[in-house]
């Protein structure tokens, strides 16, 4: 056994620990832990924004991009809410955040989602296989009707379509035990091997 | 003009978006639509009566995403959630991962209390930006609900790995907990860990369950319609498919 | 009046229409306007970080004035969130110092949150993988035969788990997911419709 | 409350115990539990095997952090039978994380006396995926002209035999999915149908279903899927490592979870067969 001197590892392996300790239950410990790494990963992520900012909007503005004093202006505007008279201007700049973010979310969705998941039920129905994916996906669907009155057809159908689901989160939550097992290998290497030095 | 493989796209998003806009319109002019129960809606004005008698407070999260349609549904129950909050004097926690989403969510609690009455009863300090990060937003969402000993925990919106770690928290402390997501790779975790799940497509219906708005009833029976032309697609082009046409699969991938 | 309400529905209008064309036509002007009207909403969001800020540091200063200055933990939040903004910032993203916070204190701990799902993912399958009902009980059956044919160990158990994983994943699988994405998908459509159009007014202010 | 009823409400620090057991103990002492080696990874061994000694192969380090307790150890076990050969080896990456990555797998060559420089080059990241990929195709230096270390590459006497992908007797990308990076149908279009060097994959467990078509179409010459692969792997080549002691544990834990499972399901039977007896003792109303 030999434990590390690197004071690197210690901070690693005892905030592990600390994180670890919220197992057994709420305590100091775990309570310091996390707010040490909210403030800095938090800190991290204003720093990143800061950088962004200057590569990607101050630089090239000062370099003859002019438009992009635009973006900066309806920024600042964000902060409008904490003055009561202006409040409503941070209006401008939360719609252009909606509208384009609505816009790309809408776009992305009927290519790979829709179009591109129909074409795909359109197999040749020859195999019990195919005929379980097909009918698996329409009773499925039929189960997100949520106007309709549901009569016996689609009664059937939509709490079919529930067990349906079902047999795929119990599938994919068994695929996942495996990735969260690895990432817990992990740190308990971090632990065990570097810092103690056991094994 | 069209980008190659998106044409049949674009016609598919021009006739659904028609769609509801129509029956949005025929649902303004008194069309009748009622919408099925779900549960998990149901379940939020029980989980906020709940805190109300523990005099305990509801925690809510839209999620780790940004601004995307996952996200609004979330902040649109959050409307919801936030009325009855008001009612019921019960204290309401929220936590926000994303800036950008942070900066829409203060403002929906704002409005909403301000809606139901009660501008004063909004706390800037409960409507709480944790960090962008994804693990620093679940450790400081577990902080949330093991510190301040929520009664209910509601979670709708985007949700990547994190969602196990924020519902098995939400269960140390005894919550009900009701959660709902898009994502299918996360709704496992929460249909094992939470009490009521609110699945896929539900989610975007809290406006009409809630308010009963008949813009957005309008609008969901042209989802349904939808749903139903893709069921009639799926079966036509599979058996043409099987029979060996293949023309309507080519035309979907134009 | 066209300044607080038809103005940020015309902008939302513009925006959203503006980056659809752009990705289903090949019209230059849309695509750049589109890359230009993206890159501007990035630029905003980066501004909204601010909000984040002031949020944190105003949450965090009153709890400690709440407990007249005894809240050890928020303290030590604002103090590591200062700290490395002002090193980050002045010392730069690759000073040692910045690399120190990220290497040492960012990574590890976001591994360990993480690595803590190998342990919730467990009991959170104890307690609900009971066959109560048949739901409960085809999520019991598909779970643990997946978890079986995953390991070694496990398809010696019960080898006939290995096939069956197989199957389960890329069969029985694939029909609920799918059901789920679409009807998942139409109701995006439906929430972002109302937002371009601007029936969803609550996000940024009500009527 | 009977015993059944405890054991349907066991107290969750219980298991967290036992799993943390499970994890630690392998990971102390590996244990080494039989793993049974599939056709799947002897084909790649056998591949491997035939390559001619002393040729030169080209391995893309294409995943995020995250993946790397899958396809690392597969990535070392390779590197293993490679050296073995004394074949020399050129790393690439389509991650910025990823040259970070081969630097650790690439160590355990020191132990076979291998050169920097002179048997393997980590030449690092490169963005833009595959038509970035092509270009490196056509001519490295175009997109490499240091490598990962900031060496001219004309200083390294390894990439002076390298002038195009047809110089590597074989490819390989280890590789979790086609979002971020170059995916594994990148490298078939470019280095397989391009070029004629042989493709192997290694690839997370999950994407090894969908990269199937690629095996039987011939375009891949086999597929090392997750950690299970590497600790089978590990058993082939001799060299035990992390993949075989990730294995072990990832046995047990599985095990742990399932058995919880039937535990609580086994407790809630019983104590239902029961149940209706004590009611019906009950309902009988009269004392005896």
């Amino acid at each position: 056994m030999k434990i590390s001197t690197d004071i690197g590892v210690w901070i690693g392996a005892l905030s592990a620990l600390g994180i670890y300790s919220v197992l057994i239950k709420d305590n100091p410990f775990y309570t310091m832990v996390e707010h040490i790494f909210v403030g800095a990963s938090a800190g991290i992520a204003v720093v990143v924004g800061i950088n962004t900012f200057l590569n990607s909007a101050w630089s090239p503005m000062i370099e003859g991009k002019y438009l992009l004093i635009i973006p900066i202006l309806l920024g600042i505007l964000l902060y409008s809410r904490y003055f009561e008279d202006i409040a409503w201007l941070n209006r401008i700049p939360l719609s252009f955040l909606m509208g384009t973010g609505a816009g790309v979310a809408m776009r992305g969705a009927v290519e790979s989602q829709i179009v591109g998941q129909i074409s795909a039920t359109m197999v040749k129905l020859t195999t019990f296989d195919s005929w379980i994916i097909f009918l698996g996906t329409i009773f499925s669907l039929s189960y997100f009707f949520l106007t309709f009155q549901r009569g016996k057809v689609t009664g059937v159908t939509s709490q079919l379509g529930r067990h349906f689901m079902m047999a795929a989160f119990g599938a994919a939550f068994g695929n996942t035990v495996m990735g969260r097992i690895s990432a817990a290998i992990g740190r308990f290497q971090f632990i065990f091997l570097k810092w103690l030095g056991l094994g | 003009m069209f980008v190659d493989g998106r044409i049949f796209d674009f016609w598919t998003l021009i006739f659904m978006t028609g769609l509801m806009m129509i029956f949005m319109y025929l649902a303004r002019k008194g069309m009748k639509v009622t919408i099925r129960p779900i549960p998990g809606f149901d379940a939020i004005e029980e989980a906020v009566g709940r805190a109300a008698e523990m005099g305990k407070p509801v925690h809510f999260t839209p999620g780790f995403g940004g601004l995307v349609a996952a996200t609004f549904a979330g902040l649109e129950v959050l409307r919801h959630v936030t009325k009855l909050a008001a009612q019921y004097d019960v204290r309401l926690i929220v936590t926000v991962s994303q800036p950008e989403t942070y900066a829409v969510t203060e403002q929906v609690m704002r409005q909403s209390y301000l809606e139901a009455g009660k501008p004063e009863a909004f706390r800037v300090e409960d409507c709480r930006f944790i960090s962008s990060d994804q693990w620093a937003y679940a450790s400081g969402v577990i902080g949330v609900l093991l510190r301040e000993q929520v009664a209910s925990n509601i979670m709708i919106g985007q949700f990547a790995a994190e969602s196990l770690i924020l519902a098995e928290a939400g269960n140390t402390v005894g919550a009900i907990q009701i959660a709902g997501t898009t994502n299918a790779y996360q709704i496992p975790f929460f249909v094992v860990a939470c009490d009521y799940v609110i699945l896929g497509e539900e989610m975007f219906a809290a406006s009409a369950h809630f308010a009963q708005d008949e813009l957005h009833l309008g609008s969901l029976r042209a989802e349904d319609i939808i749903k139903g032309v893709s069921i009639g697609l799926m079966i036509v082009g599979a058996l043409l498919f099987t029979f060996g046409n293949e023309g309507l699969v080519n035309i979907m991938i134009k | 009046m066209f300044l607080k309400k038809t103005l940020p529905t015309i902008i939302a209008f513009v925006c959203g229409v503006t980056v659809i064309i752009a990705y289903f036509f090949n019209i230059p002007f849309f695509q750049t306007t589109a890359q230009e009207i993206l890159k501007w909403q990035s630029v905003i969001a980066i501004f909204a970080l601010g909000l984040g800020a002031i949020n944190i540091i105003r949450v965090h200063s009153t709890n400690i004035r709440r407990a007249k200055g005894k809240n050890a933990y928020s303290i030590a939040l604002l103090i590591t969130f200062i700290v490395t903004i002002v090193v980050g910032v002045f010392l730069g993203q690759e000073s040692e110092a910045y690399k120190f916070i990220f290497d040492y204190i960012n990574v590890p701990t976001g591994s360990a949150i993480f690595s803590l799902l190998a342990f919730y993912i467990g009991t959170a399958a104890y307690r609900s993988f009971r066959a109560k009902n048949i739901e409960a009980t085809i999520l019991l059956i598909t779970g643990c035969l997946v978890m079986l044919g995953r390991v070694p160990l496990g398809a010696k158990i019960l080898p006939f788990s290995v096939p069956a994983t197989d199957w389960i994943m890329s069969v029985l699988n694939v029909g609920g997911q799918r059901g789920l994405m679409i009807a998942g998908a139409i109701g995006f459509i439906a929430v972002s419709l109302r937002i371009v159009i601007g029936l969803e007014r609550t996000a940024y202010g009500g009527d | 409350m009977d015993i059944f009823d405890k054991l349907q409400n066991l107290d969750k620090r219980v298991f967290y115990l036992l799993m943390a057991l499970a994890i630690a103990i392998p990971t102390i002492h590996p244990i080494g539990l039989p793993v049974e080696i599939t056709e799947s990874v002897r084909e790649v061994y056998e591949f491997v095997e035939s390559l001619p000694e002393g040729s030169i192969v080209v391995i893309g380090f294409d995943y995020e952090p995250g993946d790397e307790i899958d396809l690392n150890p597969i990535a070392q076990a390779i590197f293993h039978q490679l050296a073995s050969k004394h074949i020399r080896i050129v790393t690439i990456a389509s991650f910025p994380a990823g040259p970070t990555f081969a630097d650790e797998c690439l160590e355990i060559l020191e132990e076979y006396g291998y050169e920097y420089g002179v048997d393997y080059v980590n030449l690092g990241y490169y963005a833009g995926g595959e038509p970035t990929l092509a270009a490196f195709a056509q001519n490295p230096a175009t997109v490499f002209p240091k490598d990962w270390h900031g060496n001219s590459i004309s200083t390294l006497p390894l990439m002076q035999e390298v002038k195009s992908m047809k110089d590597f007797s074989m490819a390989m990308t280890l590789n979790d999915g086609p979002t971020g990076g170059t995916g594994t149908h990148e490298w078939v279009r470019q280095a397989v149908m391009a070029y004629g060097t042989p493709l192997i994959m290694g690839v997370t467990g999950v994407l090894a279903a969908s990269n199937e078509p690629y095996v039987q179409s011939g375009q891949c010459k086999g597929i090392l899927a997750g950690l299970r692969a590497a600790a089978e792997y590990e058993k082939l080549t001799g060299k035990i490592g992390t993949g075989t002691v990730g294995m072990d544990a990832q046995s047990i834990a599985h095990l742990l979870i399932v058995g919880f499972v039937l535990l609580g399901n086994i407790a809630m039977l019983v104590s239902k067969i029961k149940e209706p007896k004590d009611r019906s003792g009950h309902a009988g109303g009269e004392p005896r």
